[in-house]
């Protein structure tokens, strides 16, 4: 791996962030990285600044965890970049806090305009600092049907859609 | 101060689509308009939205494929493909060589078809109205051979997990070395007709610079991008099937104007043609389908697989939950991400320019509305 | 200067040779099939419809029944019913219904089947004016074969 | 004269007739394909029907149209196309009226046909219908310069406006072969003058859906139709008479009548030539086709009348 990869890595784990490289011919991506909601603009800002591009935005519902130490409402955001000079593919996930509120990358990534809105139209994730937050491929007056959100005993917790927590590159 | 009122005042609201001859479908495009100048297009979308990201989430995997073709179907292989394998990567199935092989050559006679058919329909918003023909008259060649092995000619569902459905024949490879070789003898009536022509070229060129860092900005991917001087191809950079081990070239543009774009989608036909040839020189011999468990189970935990489809990068997400039935899955189409820059592109140009630039954008609108 | 003259020059000899490619196709013949006069022959492996496979030993279908293509379409478009009948072991199909108008020609049914008893039908004339004449009893039209 | 008038209507609507035919005919073999085919022979009555069809359909008048300019535009556009059949000759005897303004005369009648755009536009109380309007006007007013001074290029060099004295000064030569580029900048202008493609501004399908006649169904737009496929025929036949020697051509008994049948081979060539432009070229956009008339076909215009006065007078 390169400069500008090792580089990255070493800003994320340096501010913190959660960061674990994956295997790519399992999950199709090299690098997980689980933000705060705090940290979803600054990750992007990097980003660019590195020339990643956003491949997409989209939403995912999992159980709801009120219980601390991380108290979510359920609804999880994940983020995609990728690059155009190599191969290499980063998918950011955020768990949205209860207030449904996520801190849009709309003014970063211009290109996350039309995703959050559909995010928005399919979970009802509302983005902070977003320009026109209108429901983009849902019609206007559906503002409050959210097609994507689970039934209550449809959905499952966090854990049980995640990869076991070892590493897979155990399994040798 | 006078000149801006008096712009305010001129400013009025012109409906471009849902059912306007050039927005290729029900796209709606609200322009804010002063005089023949475009201050403000907005794209309204979501006239078809099905909603298929919903339909792959309640139906077990297998279930999801003849929906995959639905969404772009004007280049269906690609999108078959990239959903098998992002089935098999998620279930770890292994591929038979030859299998890898016709997918590949399939998706490439797919890929031209889309790329004849988006030559023609661009030439027909520029007001050319016989290139759309020619265009077709070619494109009908790669239906037939792809309706003689997948059986029908638009929305195929023909791959399978582990394989695809029907094995391909003699009669096959030597029909589409007889198309390669016709094809190649067409390239002449496209550059007279429509590459050199004066006013094809005025129409093009300088029109709608997509610059490398609005690309990136946007998201851009495929030709679209490709335009703009950036090399950047799924097949090259992040090789899947058996890309690899041809030989080709990715064609990129200069400047990023719609000229470029043109350019590189004309390119890229021969670099498919150069695909299937090596392809079919090396097609191997064996067995076109593995065996697959009756029911597939998608491990929890998520996935990705991108493909490079006609349009660009095609990436489906999934999260799987230990059940045949994926727990999520996210559809990332190409041309959602192209059009979103219109609004920043179409800003105080004319309104044929911005004929021109939807139409170099190569648009399918059931993609984006999914 | 020299690019004004230079432009207009190389700019009206591209819309000579234009016109060249034009007028030259205008004589070439034509290319189109005139439809419901001429038809082409239809591919082998075209997927029409499903049908019942007649077996020519049975004289009769192939189905067992056993409703796997019912439960794996994905557009649940089959309906397949079977019965004992009297003085027979197997159930005998009493119903197989397609409803074409959401049926997606994926072929996962035609795959699926353990007795391979179905097949795609080569029928493409396929226009009505009604939603229920999409409705087929693939069974009937087995019959009307056999008959 | 009552005669005369329904045998000038009559040819009017066979040429259109023929004219749609040809083109859809064209069209078709340009594109590999066979065109009409149902309707008669090769489909060789499909031009009626369609009419009958036009004429049979219901009248829409949109709401909120201003009713009046809604209904004159179509006559606007069809009346003054009829009126230069009154001097064009179609041989040495076949001439309703000599006039000796007859080429003034046409080129005025000529210039009222962008007012029926005009006020189809206006009238119709639609944006695209409006774009296509004003897209006219202008698109006239600059292609009406380029036309006028290659008109009188040839006029200096015989010296009349009468249309059958310009073809009688074309006995041995004819003047395409002495002013080329006059010939070629009036069949271009003509082009646009007639708003056909390249320079199908004022209706740009892909652009303005149908432009000014956007919202004219049944008889009002088979008047623009007709209306187009006239001037056309009107663009043609000066071309003819200005560039080609009119009726001149190999002896034929009756010269002084039969010279029709040579006038007329002429006029459908160069409207065979106006159909093939058609289906080859994409449109040109507005701004280069005003730049196309100002930075081209004018000066090259002035040049070449500049350069005819210094040869004439010497």
């Amino acid at each position: 791996m390169d400069n500008i990869i090792k580089n990255f890595k070493g800003f994320l784990i340096d501010q913190g962030f959660d960061a674990v490289e994956t295997d790519y011919e399992q999950r199709g991506y090299h690098l997980e990285v689980v933000l705060t909601v705090t940290q979803v603009r600054e990750f992007a800002k990097k980003a660019y600044e590195l020339g990643f591009y956003l491949v997409f935005v989209a939403g995912f519902q999992v159980l709801a965890d009120p219980e601390t130490p991380s108290p979510h409402s359920g609804l999880a955001v994940v983020y995609q970049y990728a690059r155009h000079d190599r191969q290499y593919r980063i998918k950011a996930c955020a768990l949205v806090p209860d207030s449904l509120e996520i801190p849009s990358i709309s003014d970063i990534y211009q290109g996350a305009d039309w995703h959050e809105r559909e995010t928005r139209d399919f979970y009802g994730i509302v983005f902070s600092g977003h320009h026109n937050l209108k429901p983009l491929l849902m019609a206007d007056m559906d503002v409050d049907v959210h097609p994507l959100l689970k039934e209550e005993a449809k959905l499952k917790s966090l854990d049980a859609v995640s990869w076991p927590s070892e590493a897979p590159e155990s399994t040798e | 101060m006078l000149e801006s009122e008096y712009q305010e005042q001129n400013r009025f609201f012109l409906n471009m689509g849902p059912q306007h001859p050039s927005t290729h479908g029900v796209l709606l495009i609200v322009l804010e308009m002063n005089g023949e100048y475009v201050l403000d297009p907005q794209p309204v979308l979501g006239f078809i939205h099905r909603m298929h990201e919903k339909m792959g989430e309640s139906r077990p995997c297998p279930g999801f494929m003849p929906n995959t073709g639905r969404m772009d179907y004007v280049c269906a292989l690609p999108y078959n493909h990239g959903y098998v394998s992002l089935i098999e990567r998620k279930a770890g199935i292994e591929v038979p060589e030859r299998a890898e092989y016709i997918r590949v050559i399939t998706s490439e006679l797919n890929r031209i078809a889309s790329h004849l058919l988006w030559l023609g329909a661009y030439l027909l918003d520029l007001g050319a109205f016989t290139p759309i023909l020619y265009g077709f008259d070619d494109r009908e060649h790669i239906l037939d051979i792809l309706e003689s092995v997948t059986g029908s000619r638009l929305t195929y569902s023909y791959y399978r997990f582990g394989g695809v459905c029907q094995d391909i024949d003699e009669k096959f490879v030597e029909r589409t070395r007889a198309f390669i070789k016709r094809l190649r003898k067409r390239y002449g009536i496209y550059e007279k007709l429509v590459t050199k022509n004066i006013i094809f070229i005025k129409r093009t060129e300088n029109i709608g610079i997509v610059s490398p860092d609005m690309a990136l900005r946007y998201g851009m991917t495929g030709p679209n991008l490709r335009g703009s001087g950036i090399s950047y191809d799924i097949r090259k950079n992040e090789p899947y099937s058996v890309y690899p081990e041809f030989d080709f070239e990715v064609p990129v543009g200069r400047q990023g104007d719609c000229l470029d774009r043109y350019m590189v989608r004309v390119r890229e036909i021969e670099q498919c043609l150069r695909i299937i040839e090596q392809a079919l020189d090396r097609l191997p011999e064996g067995p076109i389908r593995s065996k697959v468990p009756k029911n597939i189970k998608l491990s929890p935990g998520d996935c990705n697989f991108a493909v490079e489809a006609a349009r660009g990068e095609l990436s489906y997400y999934l999260i799987g939950d230990g059940t045949s039935t994926p727990y999520r899955l996210k559809v990332r189409v190409p041309s959602y991400s192209n059009l979103s820059c219109l609004p920043e592109l179409g800003r105080g140009i004319l309104l044929p320019d911005l004929v021109s630039i939807l139409g170099s954008f190569d648009l399918v609108i059931p993609e984006i509305d999914r | 200067m020299k690019q004004y003259f230079s432009e207009l020059f190389t700019g009206g000899m591209s819309l000579v040779e234009g016109l060249g490619v034009t007028m030259k196709a205008l004589f070439m013949p034509i290319v189109t099939v005139q439809y419901p006069r001429e038809e082409i022959d239809i591919s082998p492996s075209f997927r029409g419809h499903i049908d019942l496979i007649l077996d020519p030993e049975k004289n009769s279908y192939r189905c067992i029944t056993c409703g796997m293509c019912e439960k794996n379409c994905p557009s649940n478009c089959i309906t397949v019913k079977g019965e004992k009948l009297e003085g027979q072991k197997k159930k005998s199909l009493v119903l197989f219904d397609l409803d074409f108008t959401k049926c997606s020609l994926c072929g996962t049914c035609v795959e699926i089947c353990p007795v391979n008893a179905l097949e795609y039908s080569k029928e493409y004339n396929l226009a009505a004016f009604s939603r229920e004449a999409f409705h087929y009893d693939i069974l009937k039209r087995l019959e009307e074969r056999i008959k | 004269m009552v005669i005369s008038a329904i045998i000038v209507i009559t040819f009017l609507f066979l040429n259109a007739i023929m004219m749609g035919y040809a083109e859809r005919k064209i069209a078709g073999h340009v594109q590999r394909r066979p065109g009409p085919m149902e309707v008669g022979s090769h489909g060789i009555l499909q031009m009626i029907i369609d009419g009958i069809k036009l004429v049979a359909k219901e009248l829409i008048i949109p709401f909120n149209v201003d009713r009046t300019l809604f209904r004159v535009a179509p006559l606007l556009s069809f009346t003054p196309v009829i009126l230069p059949f009154l001097v064009i000759p179609f041989s040495e005897k076949l001439q309703a009226r000599d006039l000796n303004m007859g080429l003034i005369f046409i080129v005025t009648m000529g210039s009222v046909n962008v007012m029926a755009c005009l006020v189809a536009g206006w009238g119709s109380n639609n944006k695209y219908s409006m774009f296509g309007a004003m897209r006219a006007v202008a698109q006239a007013i600059s292609y009406e310069v380029p036309i006028l001074l290659s008109i009188l290029a040839v006029i200096l060099m015989c010296n009349t406006f009468s249309l059958k004295g310009i073809v009688g000064a074309q006995q041995k030569i004819w003047f395409v072969f002495l002013q080329p580029v006059a010939f070629l900048i009036y069949v271009v202008a003509g082009l646009a003058e007639t708003n056909r493609a390249p320079f199908d501004l004022p209706e740009a399908e892909s652009e303005l859906t149908a432009g000014f006649h956007t919202e004219y169904s049944g008889m009002g737009f088979s008047l623009f139709f007709l209306g187009e496929y006239t001037n056309m025929f009107i663009v043609a036949s000066v071309a003819t008479v200005l560039f080609l020697g009119g009726w001149h051509g190999p002896h034929l008994p009756y010269g002084e009548y039969l010279g029709v049948v040579w006038f007329l081979l002429k006029v459908y060539f160069l409207l065979f030539l106006m159909i093939m432009v058609r289906w080859t070229y994409p449109r040109v956009r507005f701004d280069q086709l005003l730049n196309f008339s100002w930075k081209y076909l004018v000066p090259f215009s002035l040049a070449n009348l500049l350069i005819t006065a210094v040869v004439v007078k010497l």
